[in-house]
């Protein structure tokens, strides 16, 4: 999307400077103003991808939280990162009698078949941080989701958002070296999310003549006991490298953020590591490793989500929630979370949320 | 896997093995009880939806386990069962949706690439000597990879319902894959139990110079063990594609480690020391159980898998305190 | 029935050498030869479970196989008592006859269990053997494993010609139960079977045997008819030289030694209370039946059974409780079940040998394998034990080869007390001499020696008294002269003593 | 674990049993060539800092191989040692960061409590009697259930540089992580083979009975191997803290089937059909080379996996041929 013609004195398009200014900036939107009547009685059930991970226990509890106020019964089945058992999850709450299931960074492959029966028992299927069966890496059938967060106008699907977070990761590090950059990308494989953010970063890059990815370490589900070998071999072969690109946060904690502090990198290599989880703070904060990601709140998307549940139960039209995204890095360690918090967002959901529901009861 | 100790102290018949050979039977139905009427669960725990959701759930896991039975027979931990299911599913859905062949070819398919990867294994150990160890781990790693290079992770879908209604409709109030696998593992049961093949299996289990010399040949029994476990896995590969309506992309190293726990946990039901169909069946339901129970009332996931560990101290450790109670808890040497 | 021709076996070395070889019915053919010289490897081979070298021939029942192409699905007409027994521990008694021969089906081709089970029943009853067929083998005690695999081996036989092997079956079968293992050979000759009988027991042979063949390092060096052998030429051909003077023993006790074991009034297992004292120098023989508690006797001894009683050794009153315990007495028990109680099959010889006095090899804290593999040889040369090199595993020996490493095993730590459970039980003739030498000569030196042997003349040359144990009491003892066969045998059979 | 056949065939020291015993070894230093030699990985390959990061990466894995050794000495899969590990370094992250404790207190703690668990399991299965396979998965289960109620799944980060750079320095230019683990790996291998200790555990394995029957205490000898167990992992877990500059929040299976890999293929090395230390070097070398190499020529995902599941057959196959070109291939009975 970006024409160099455009491009500054820098070598940097105005285009790219300006998404990565308003990322600085934080893009988060309020919250919707149409207030809904709280449809009663629901029975919610989330399929954690695995609830080790920090993000997904966050979403979940925010879940349950706002179920809360909703007046709806709410429970958490932990898919135990198996693909088995998130089907698993998926069957045993609609045995349970729930009538709305999350799944929440569970895609609709691979639960697809229970999803549909799940269907046919009445149950309304939102997903979050997942991608839907239309999606062309889910195998591109019908849509199975019935609510998906509103992210923005701007993204029709969940695969737009991450791409666009790809293009976005890839402006910033386009910005940050003027246009010089020389990366080193350990990109994740065979999953959804993985593809989508490394396809938008590649093409993205691809826009800046001044770029180059030197060196691309591709770790697949099979390869993450060997992460830190792969990673670190990764970096021997690419001396060059002023950028080193970790698609995803775990990736950090397991090979890419020690690796680093051994080697002693100097302090003008950007690292720009995935989502700005609870541990990738403290790493940036700790220094010596990952010093930049760009995160969203999870908690405001799962207070959104439910609020698309709602609208959904009501007949209404979902309402538009800008989530919004948040870069951060040295430049603005204002908007860091504290120590040990996510990213919550600069806007307290919970209430607005609240009341926009209790509003209209 | 021998247990010279434990079947010195078998009693045939005394009424008091009985307790141990069935402790863990009897901790399924103390489990079962205590969600049935625990007033958080109960209701919806013993809800007939929630019982079939439950044993439907447990169909692959039931065959995979199974496969892993023949080997372990013989005295081997076969590690491959798990990817060999993965790529039979593969396979089977590949062979539908990418090559638009009929659903019947496609899950023979499915099945028979099963039952070669388990003849291949059964000619390397069995007649080339090497040892099953490595050779099913490599065989496994090596299963997996090809099955990433063919998927590239993506899950194949688009399974038509005539074979994904298998997972998930039922027959009499009763799921069909629930008896579509019951059906196969009792064949496995029959094989195993009842017939000289399965006689033959065990005993190179516990002696194998000796099954030789009693003239079995020694060589071709654990092949055939290999294909039935081959073939098992191969069953349990196209059963998922049915009840998850799509190929699973990962290596199914996943599926291994609940297929090992039951399979170990039914060395210590009925026949002490041995694996059994009857055990594992027993053991799945335990596990099952379990994780229905915890995920109805609620309990953080933590509290899930510690409580899950526990389980399993529990059930060993009741199975060991049923046998002191016989009084012939043997010297272990 | 049977012929061979120019039949080889070549492992490392070969170990049998183109053997000729031919059986007829109605015939008792004993199978001669020291340790190691080929025998069970001849009939394993003959059972078609051990690969034979290309290029010889196996002629059954007028069928002809090359010997390559041979396999265990031609003897059906055959049956075997290997030596060791081919037992398999973890399955019942029943499933083990199931296995050797068949397993009764049912009308659905399942295997009938019940079926099974009465027809051992009936089949252990034939044999006079009171147990249990749902029994598994594990928990046999020693006689009983072999009477229940010649048991197995003799099921159903007699339908059509068939040919019996017996490897070593008496090597630790007690007195009563080889007149009974004859009487079932002599009714199968006369039913016109063939009979293949292995021993190093010279008595027996002579007493059984209608024809022999001697094997000497896999070469028949002779073959005829009893009749044409005298007891001292099978002896020659057998060990290739001429017979060295026996020294007879003079069996009379040593009186000037202190009392080196003395244990008092045990109860454990069988045992009903058994007071027993062994001088310093002292051979002390223990008779009685199976099941009388002499193997009981010694393991609660030595710590393995658990039990009650006083043992003092050399005086000082000892705690054993466990083998432990034992050991630390130097108290050295050769167990009787060799396979399951003492051998590591799958190590090298040097280390079997060396595994009962490890501490002996620690230099600077650090265990001496070298030291170890070099001190094989010698230990080997004493005990006759023949082996191609102290390397090869404990599996690849011949089985009487295997039990004078574990004799040597327990001898060459030089215990005060040494417990021997059937020490020479498969052991070839020469080599039981030797043994027998060693075991004196360890008296000689102050060792207190209990012998436990089912080989009445065992007892006759080692012994300078023999206690005779009936129902886990000591009924009789027997010193200077009433040590011999017959009285030994008479005080065997007397009925419990009035407590 | 037996292998009476293999080991029958064995004539050591005739030379050509050599090859057969460093079949495996021959094949790493193959490997390295192919590597070395290689255009597109060759020089980076060789350089001291990729060999220096290769050896480093392996400490850790190392110590949890070496861990699994004692139990498999004595015929036992000890499936807890990945979840001891990671413990062990939750502990002694957690005494660092959250209670303050100096780091030497600190590190004692996360080994004494590998070492706790390890005795622990040992009282259970020598003593108690009960199945180890069940005893060491339940344990495994419930203790990562215990690092996730207790972490809440984040890692505990901020372990001061004194005990971070043990992972990441050098000592005279090898990584010290190298040195501690190979020290502690030449102790380990000092007790397995060249004490009365190791003789006796090993003949555990090979006979239980027959060991009791030498006076052994075969129980003790058990409970010991456990707490060695335990030990190491332990010191595994302090070291990956170090290493990893923080505690891993993971329940420690991933860290499994590397170490279990490692000592199965140690088992086809040196002393064969057992486990040994040396052996488990060589394997553990065997798979980081070809990680490594394979990274550096840039191979795909799919690729590097199915590399890593033909050299397992590759080695074993390799392992085997050596064998019969020695003539003594016996029949596998
Ligand atoms: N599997 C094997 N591998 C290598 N050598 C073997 C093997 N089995 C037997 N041998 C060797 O073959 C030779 C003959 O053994 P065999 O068992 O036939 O002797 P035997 O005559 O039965 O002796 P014994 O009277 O002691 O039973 C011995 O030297 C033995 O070491
Ligand atoms: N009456 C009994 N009570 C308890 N245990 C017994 C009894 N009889 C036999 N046993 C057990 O059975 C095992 C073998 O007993 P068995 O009677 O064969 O020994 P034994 O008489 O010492 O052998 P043998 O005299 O034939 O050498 C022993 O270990 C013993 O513990
Ligand atoms: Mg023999
Ligand atoms: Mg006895």
């Amino acid at each position: 999307p970006t024409d160099p013609s455009e491009s500054g004195t820098a070598g940097i398009s105005t285009e790219v400077q300006a998404a990565v200014d308003a990322a600085y900036a934080g893009t988060s939107g309020p919250l919707p103003e149409t207030p809904t009547v709280i449809s009663p009685d629901h029975n919610v059930w989330v399929v954690s991808a695995f609830q080790q991970i920090s993000g997904l226990a966050k979403i979940a509890s925010e879940v349950e939280k706002g179920a809360d106020v909703l007046g709806w019964k709410s429970s958490v089945c932990d898919g135990q990162n198996d693909p088995n058992v998130w089907a698993t999850c998926v069957r045993q709450a609609t045995a349970a009698g729930a009538d709305t299931i999350i799944l929440a960074g569970v895609d609709c492959a691979p639960v697809a078949q229970a999803v549909t029966e799940a269907k046919e028992a009445g149950v309304v299927i939102a997903g979050i941080s997942a991608f839907d069966c239309d999606d062309p890496t889910q195998g591109g059938s019908a849509s199975l989701f019935d609510v998906e967060p509103s992210y923005s106008e701007d993204f029709a699907t969940t695969a737009d958002f991450f791409t666009r977070l790809g293009e976005l990761r890839a402006d910033y590090i386009i910005s940050t070296t003027n246009g010089n950059a020389k990366v080193l990308h350990v990109a994740f494989q065979g999953v959804s999310i993985g593809d989508y953010l490394a396809k938008g970063f590649v093409d993205q890059l691809a826009s800046c003549s001044g770029c180059e990815i030197v060196e691309t370490v591709a770790v697949g589900p099979a390869d993450v006991p060997n992460l830190r070998q792969m990673f670190e071999t990764g970096l021997l072969k690419s001396a060059k490298a002023n950028v080193i690109v970790a698609d995803l946060d775990f990736m950090l904690a397991l090979g890419v953020q020690p690796a680093l502090e051994a080697a002693g990198i100097s302090s003008d290599t950007v690292v720009l590591g995935g989502e700005c989880t609870v541990d990738t703070i403290a790493f940036m904060r700790s220094g010596g490793g990952a010093n930049s990601c760009i995160g969203f709140s999870n908690g405001r998307t799962a207070w959104s989500l439910l609020d698309g549940i709602n609208r959904f139960r009501n007949g209404d039209a979902p309402a538009v929630s800008t989530i919004g995204w948040q870069l951060m890095d040295a430049t603005n360690p204002e908007v860091w979370p504290a120590e040990g918090e996510p990213f919550e967002g600069p806007i307290d959901y919970s209430k607005g949320y609240s009341a926009l529901w209790t509003a209209a009861g | 896997m021998k247990s010279s100790e434990s079947a010195l102290a078998r009693q045939p018949l005394a009424w008091r093995s009985i307790i141990e050979r069935y402790a863990l039977l009897a901790l399924v139905i103390a489990e079962f009880l205590v969600f049935a009427l625990n007033p958080v669960s109960g209701d919806i725990f013993v809800s007939a939806l929630n019982l079939r959701t439950l044993i439907a759930n447990q169909g692959v896991a039931l065959m995979i386990a199974v496969a892993l039975v023949f080997p372990l027979a013989a005295g081997i931990f076969d590690f491959s069962v798990g990817a060999v299911a993965a790529s039979s599913s593969v396979v089977a859905g590949a062979a539908i949706v990418n090559f638009g062949l009929p659903v019947p070819v496609a899950v023979a398919l499915g099945v028979v690439f099963g039952s070669i990867v388990g003849c291949l294994l059964g000619l390397m150990i069995a007649y080339g000597g090497v040892n099953p160890f490595i050779a099913t781990l490599g065989v496994a790693t090596l299963i997996g990879g090809g099955i990433f290079a063919y998927t590239g992770g993506l899950r194949i879908t688009g399974i038509p319902p005539e074979w994904t209604d298998l997972g998930s409709r039922d027959w009499f109030g009763i799921p069909r894959i629930v008896i579509v696998a019951g059906v196969i593992a009792f064949v496995a049961w029959w094989l195993l139990s009842q017939t000289v093949f399965g006689r033959r299996l065990f005993a190179i289990g516990s002696n194998a110079r000796a099954t030789q010399l009693l003239g079995a040949d020694v060589k071709r029994i654990q092949l055939l063990a290999f294909v039935a476990s081959g073939t098992l896995a191969g069953i349990g590969g196209v059963l998922l594609l049915a009840r998850n309506g799509g190929a699973t992309s990962d290596n199914g190293m996943m599926m291994l480690f609940p297929a090992l726990t039951a399979v170990l946990l039914s060395t210590i039901v009925i026949d002490i020391g041995r694996p059994s169909v009857p055990g594992v069946v027993i053991a799945i339901l335990f596990i099952a159980i379990t994780v229905s129970g915890l995920t109805l009332i609620g309990t953080p996931s933590w509290v899930n898998q510690m409580f899950n560990g526990a389980a399993l101290l529990i059930a060993v450790g009741v199975a060991r305190l049923a046998k002191q109670r016989t009084g012939t808890a043997p010297r272990r040497a | 029935m049977l012929r061979v021709t120019r039949l080889s076996k070549t492992y490392s070395t070969t170990v049998v050498n183109s053997v000729d070889w031919q059986l007829e019915a109605g015939r008792v053919h004993a199978l001669l030869g020291g340790n190691g010289s080929g025998k069970s490897t001849l009939l394993k081979m003959i059972a078609g479970v051990v690969p034979a070298d290309p290029g010889g021939e196996i002629e059954l029942l007028g069928q002809r196989y090359d010997s390559e192409k041979y396999g265990p699905h031609a003897s059906r007409a055959l049956r075997f008592v290997h030596q060791d027994l081919a037992l398999v521990d973890d399955l019942s008694i029943a499933d083990n006859f199931g296995l050797a021969r068949e397993f009764p089906r049912s009308r659905l081709g399942r295997i009938d269990d019940r079926a099974l089970v009465t027809h051992v029943a009936s089949e252990l009853a034939k044999r006079g053997l009171d147990l249990d067929p749902r029994l598994p083998v594990a928990s046999l005690r020693s006689a009983d494993r072999t009477l229940v695999a010649i048991a197995r081996a003799l099921d159903g036989i007699g339908d059509g010609p068939t040919t019996l092997v017996l490897d070593e079956p008496t090597a630790s079968l007690p007195i009563d139960e080889v007149v009974r293992l004859f009487d079932s050979i002599r009714a199968l000759r006369d039913g016109g079977h063939s009979v293949v009988f292995v021993s190093h027991r010279l008595s027996e042979v002579a007493e059984i045997a209608d024809d022999v063949t001697i094997l000497r390092d896999g070469r028949v060096v002779g073959r005829g008819p009893i009749a044409e052998f005298s007891e001292s030429r099978i002896v020659e051909l057998i060990a290739g030289h001429v017979r060295g003077e026996r020294t007879t023993h003079l069996g009379h006790a040593r009186n000037d030694g202190h009392a080196a074991l003395v244990a008092t009034d045990i109860l454990a297992g069988p045992l009903k209370g058994v007071d027993i004292t062994v001088r310093s120098g002292e051979i002390v023989g223990l008779a009685g039946l199976v099941g009388s508690g002499r193997s009981s006797l010694l393991r609660a001894i030595f710590g393995d059974l658990d039990g009650a009683g006083a043992i003092a050794v050399d005086g000082v009153p000892t705690s054993i409780r466990s083998t432990g315990d034992a050991v630390r007495a130097r108290i050295a028990l050769v167990p009787e079940d060799r396979q399951r109680d003492a051998a590591f099959l799958d190590r090298p010889v040097w280390e079997n040998l060396s595994a009962a006095v490890l501490t002996r090899y620690r230099r600077w804290g650090r265990l001496s394998a070298r030291q170890e593999r070099s001190d094989a040889p010698a230990i080997m040369h004493e005990y006759r034990v023949r082996a191609p090199s102290p390397a090869i595993s404990l599996a690849a020996l011949s089985g009487g080869n295997q039990q004078k490493v574990i004799v040597a095993r327990w001898m060459s730590a030089d215990p005060r007390v040494l417990l021997l459970d059937e020490p020479t039980q498969g052991v070839d003739a020469v080599a039981r001499d030797e043994i027998h030498e060693l075991v004196r000569a360890a008296a000689r030196r102050g060792t207190a020696v209990v012998v436990v042997s089912s080989d009445l003349d065992e007892l006759e040359e080692l012994s300078d008294r023999v206690l005779v144990l009936v129902d886990g009491r000591i009924a009789r003892e027997l010193t200077g002269s009433d040590v011999n066969r017959g009285l030994i045998t008479t005080a065997m059979h007397e009925t419990g003593v009035p407590s």
